[in-house]
């Protein structure tokens, strides 16, 4: 494997901590901003593509091993779907952290508002759970198609 | 026991959903320890849904809204129509929940003891619990577009599960045209959801059912609808994909894509009978007639198909593409029959057809599996004479042909007689050209079970054994079920098919159960 | 009906994509014709929810003088999208893993070859 | 493989020009490009998302709250994607 | 509820237990017959084997009519037919997707033109 030169490696282990921040961010305040689970796990994944085109495949599939991925991914699957468990008294999917006076709980004032971060109920907690799926599962999938589609095979088998 | 019956709805989905999520941390643990979670999962989302469908027949239709105050508060006060995501279930929809987590099970048993060394049986498992809740979750759903994410859920996990022989290039050449053409299909159906939003801003069936006019985009939703399910349905001459995957995936796969299969043909009674069920006597007679041409086609074209085929696994695949014509058959005739009154015996035979045909063709696929894993081959000219060394596996196959031939007393039969004379009321050539195609059904089956368990026993078959116990076990399911439909058909009928079909014929309480209007 | 263009680019991006799969015989290029026309079926559904001068149905900081909910364009469509392209990705994802298994054992990418099942 | 390429044309262009006919009705008449007509469930979600769900972002009250079990189902998508490839993928996976 | 209910068809009726009672009746028929047969046949003699006009029967795996040849004679007959459905059968995953959207265009005839 041939590798990428010194720059692309420098510039882009710098770039991944800001990369990783404004995904988490994206998807602290997915219920105040445009964002969310989904779009901030992409985020992250992306920034871990990156360090993926600049070390090469085999670098980072000595750091970080396919079964430690899955296990992140079922770990938020599972969280999500136990959030969505939360309401079964009522019904399943029901907010019932909204409009408590837990965290998250407040409701925020009807129309324009400067936005509070303890506010939507469940929401934000869905969010974490979420991001937390897409960026295990976006990070295995580009992964596991660098390993496959390295220059010399994979494992024999 | 109450309130599990008031939140079964939810539960058919989120327990094996729950399960999905959580073997591939299990099955590190230990793989016996996650075969048998996965059969006591299945096992008691079989007995939820059972007890559910007990309530259902006893007390008519029930609704279950994601996320609200209730779970019957199916529209705020204010509103007209639902915002949230409403599961309502119906006859038809526990009729075809019950099919899909029977042949889960099934495929579940088989499996445990089909497979010994195989790697990546982890995600084999959390796949085939992910089939399952796209199937159920296709049938539970009131919800346009929550329709097409079990769809999609149901296509990605059938096709990873096609694939699962990864060194065939054969099982990876079905796996890609079963994405290509499903993909492409689930997005016409994106597409006519689209068309019905924006016209009547709602996505819920109820409430479109309720404000479909038959206008123009109406008409064209209806087409992007029907084509894309009849497809996935794998009606001729869209059934291309279906004797690929059908015949290079696993057999305990092939037998819960039968019923994916069947999911779809769900989608299209329901939108035929129920989404534009309104107008129904009035305008679908065309279309009735469409899905009869459609049917004879697929009919004759698998039947004659199957005939010449090489491949065990292929000439069972064609021929359960022949079986899928029965149903759409019998669904089209009452289509085109409008008011007439053997409209409802060609809708009984049609859905019953749908229990039935699940039954045999899986029976035949997991006999073919057996013999595979016999002798690790599946030319029909390289076996012979296994009767003598596969007892049990001779008399399973024996039962799966004489009833996907629609033999007497086996349920094959019970269906296509209903089959038979309403369509000999509408058209008595539909008919004749559906019993030769039988006949010609059972010549095939004779001249498989001939060459592959009669005659002499072939010199590299000398050292074949019996499979062993949990194949069986899975098998006598089936064959048990069989028989019993066979010989009980009109019980039956009158306990599981004649809600379908009352579900079906009149869309008006399916509308009502969720706008309240009377 | 000048305004009426994001209609017709829904469905030329869709027919572009159809003509990928249809005509192309690299199964890259069907499965790029795929994510076109998907991309088509995206567009067509927030076309469907786009209101004229609208800005995003987020209260945050909203200028006091947009009047509710007559100046905000409507969520579920986009919602609707966000699905649809998720979707999108992991069959993009399970098609590219198929495409390589495909190319290690047929050792070719043109689909008039992969043709082993057939009649 | 002439007829089939002539036949592949003829079905796109049909498709095509039955496509643009179905849609213009749509964007002439029904919904027209920037004004939704009685958008009901829309405008609901826009008025009642803060009260009842409490987010300021009315498309995260749909994704996660209206309409959370879509989102399940999407996240279930994913996962199945995921598992699929590492199937696909195993003797590199593992590797 | 009775389980022995008949399925009415509308124009007739099918009940399984009646015919599963002929059945067994034509099988006591049978065996009666059989019964009639002769019973002093020669043990081990050529009466027990069966006689392919004379000649003796060597590696009987080579007699097996294999599966691919049980209906050569059927598909023989319907060549025509069947060389046109197997060219229909491309394994080509285009034309997979080219029969869908010619199968659309169908519909859209159908259900534009007639409805």
């Amino acid at each position: 494997m041939d590798e990428t030169s010194k720059i692309i490696k420098t510039v882009s282990s710098v770039m991944f901590p800001f990369v990783t921040i404004y995904g988490l961010y994206v998807i602290l305040h997915g219920h105040l901003t445009p964002g969310g689970g989904f779009q901030g796990g992409a985020i992250v994944a992306s920034g871990c593509a990156l360090l993926v085109v600049a070390f090469g495949s085999d670098a980072i599939a000595k750091r970080v091993k396919e079964s430690q991925l899955s296990l992140l991914e079922s770990i938020g699957a599972l969280g999500f779907i136990s959030l969505a468990f939360v309401g079964i008294a009522t019904t399943f999917f029901y907010n019932s952290l909204a409009g408590t006076k837990f965290l998250f709980g407040k409701i925020p004032p009807y129309g324009s508002n400067p936005g509070y971060l303890s506010s939507g109920g469940l929401l934000p907690l869905m969010n974490l759970a979420v991001g937390t799926k897409v960026i295990a599962g976006l990070f295995a999938i580009v992964l596991i198609l660098a390993i496959a589609t390295r220059k010399k095979g994979g494992r024999s088998k | 026991m109450n309130s599990i019956i008031t939140h079964s709805p939810a539960l058919l989905i989120a327990i094996p959903l729950f399960a999905a999520f959580i073997t591939p941390l299990l099955s590190r643990i230990h793989r016996r320890a996650r075969d048998g979670f996965v059969l006591i999962v299945l096992a008691a989302t079989e007995l939820l849904a059972l007890l559910l469908a007990q309530d259902i027949y006893a007390n008519g239709i029930r609704k279950y809204v994601f996320g609200a105050t209730l779970p019957s508060l199916t529209h705020p006060g204010t509103m007209s129509i639902p915002v949230r995501i409403i599961f309502e279930i119906d006859g038809l929809s526990i009729f075809m929940v019950l099919i899909s987590l029977t042949i889960a099970f099934v495929a579940a048993i088989y499996s445990s003891s089909f497979f010994k060394k195989e790697d990546g049986l982890d995600r084999y498992y959390t796949l085939l619990l992910l089939v399952t809740v796209g199937m159920v979750g296709m049938e539970l759903t009131g919800d346009l577009f929550n329709f097409f994410v079990f769809l999609e859920i149901t296509s990605i996990a059938s096709c990873a599960l096609i694939a699962f022989w990864v060194d065939r290039g054969e099982s990876l050449e079905a796996a890609f045209k079963y994405i290509v053409i499903s993909s492409i299909g689930a997005l016409f159906v994106l597409m006519a959801i689209g068309f019905l939003y924006g016209q009547y801003d709602a996505l819920n069936i109820a409430a479109l059912a309720n404000s479909i006019q038959f206008t123009f985009i109406d008409k064209v939703a209806l087409v992007l609808l029907l084509a894309a399910l009849t497809m996935k349905a794998g009606i001729a001459p869209m059934h291309m994909w279906l004797p690929d995957a059908y015949g290079e995936a696993p057999p305990s796969v092939t037998i819960a894509v039968v019923a994916a299969t069947q999911a779809s043909l769900y989608g299209v009674l329901r939108v035929c009978f129920t989404l534009y069920g309104k107008g129904l006597r009035l305008n679908m007679a065309a279309v009735g007639w469409t899905l009869i041409g459609l049917g004879l086609l697929t009919i004759f074209i698998g039947v004659t198909m199957a005939l010449v085929q090489r491949s065990l696994t292929r000439t069972i695949a064609f021929a359960a593409v022949g079986e899928i014509g029965y149903m759409v058959i019998g669904a089209g005739t009452a289509l085109a029959a409008g008011a007439q009154n053997f409209a409802t015996v060609a809708l009984k035979g049609g859905v019953f057809h749908i229990f039935n045909d699940v039954l045999d063709i899986g029976l035949l696929f997991l006999v073919a599996g057996a013999i595979i894993y016999a002798t690790k081959e599946r030319d029909l000219n390289n076996l012979g004479g296994l009767a003598k060394r596969m007892k049990c596996t001779t008399v399973f196959f024996l039962i799966g042909l004489l009833a996907v031939a629609g033999m007497p007393p086996l349920n094959g039969f019970a269906s296509k007689i209903l089959i038979y004379e309403s369509t000999y009321q509408l058209n008595p050539i539909i008919s004749i050209i559906a019993i030769l195609s039988s006949i010609l059904l059972l010549a095939i089956f004779v001249k498989i079970f001939y060459s592959l368990f009669l005659g002499p026993e072939l010199p590299h078959l000398r050292d074949v054994k019996e499979v062993p116990k949990g194949m069986l076990v899975a098998m006598a399911i089936l064959a048990t079920l069989i028989i019993i439909f066979g010989l009980f058909p009109g019980y039956v009928l009158q306990t599981i098919v004649d809600p379908a079909v009352a579900a079906l014929s009149n869309p008006t309480s399916y509308i009502n159960a969720i706008l309240g209007g009377a | 009906m000048i305004y009426n263009i994001p209609y017709i680019a829904v469905i030329l991006l869709i027919m572009v994509g159809l003509y990928a799969v249809v005509f192309k015989r690299n199964i890259i290029k069907m499965v790029m014709g795929i994510t076109i026309i998907e991309s088509g079926v995206n567009l067509f559904l927030v076309t469907l929810g786009y209101r004229a001068g609208g800005v995003a149905p987020i209260f945050t900081n909203l200028p006091e003088e947009r009047q509710i909910p007559g100046q905000l364009v409507l969520p579920i469509p986009q919602a609707l999208t966000l699905t649809s392209i998720v979707i999108g990705v992991a069959v993009l994802a399970l098609m590219l893993a198929l495409a390589i298994q495909i190319y290690r054992q047929y050792k070719t990418l043109d689909v008039t070859k992969i043709r082993r099942l057939k009649e | 493989m002439r007829s089939r390429d002539a036949v592949a044309l003829i079905a796109l262009v049909l498709l095509g020009s039955f496509m643009i006919m179905s849609v213009l009705p749509l964007a002439n008449m029904i919904r027209p490009f920037g004004e939704p007509v009685n958008p009901e469930m829309d405008d609901y979600i826009i008025t009642h998302a803060q009260n009842e769900t409490g987010a300021n972002n009315a498309v995260t009250s749909v994704v996660f709250d209206y309409r959370g079990f879509d989102t399940l189902g999407e996240a279930t998508v994913l996962f199945t994607a995921v598992a699929g490839v590492i199937l696909i993928l195993r003797r590199y996976a593992h590797g | 509820m009775n389980p022995f209910v008949p399925i009415d068809t509308g124009s007739g009726f099918w009940n399984p237990l009646i015919w599963v009672i002929v059945f067994i009746i034509a099988l006591l028929i049978v065996y009666v017959i059989r019964g009639l047969g002769r019973g002093d046949y020669k043990k081990n003699t050529g009466q027990t084997k069966p006689f392919l006009s004379g000649n003796v029967v060597e590696n009987d795996e080579q007699l097996h009519v294999k599966g691919g040849n049980v209906y050569w004679g059927f598909t023989e007959a319907f060549k025509g037919y069947y060389d046109k459905i197997k060219n229909m059968h491309t394994g080509d995953t285009r034309d997979y997707v080219l029969w869908f959207l010619v199968m659309m265009v169908v519909f859209f005839a159908v259900v534009l033109g007639v409805m």
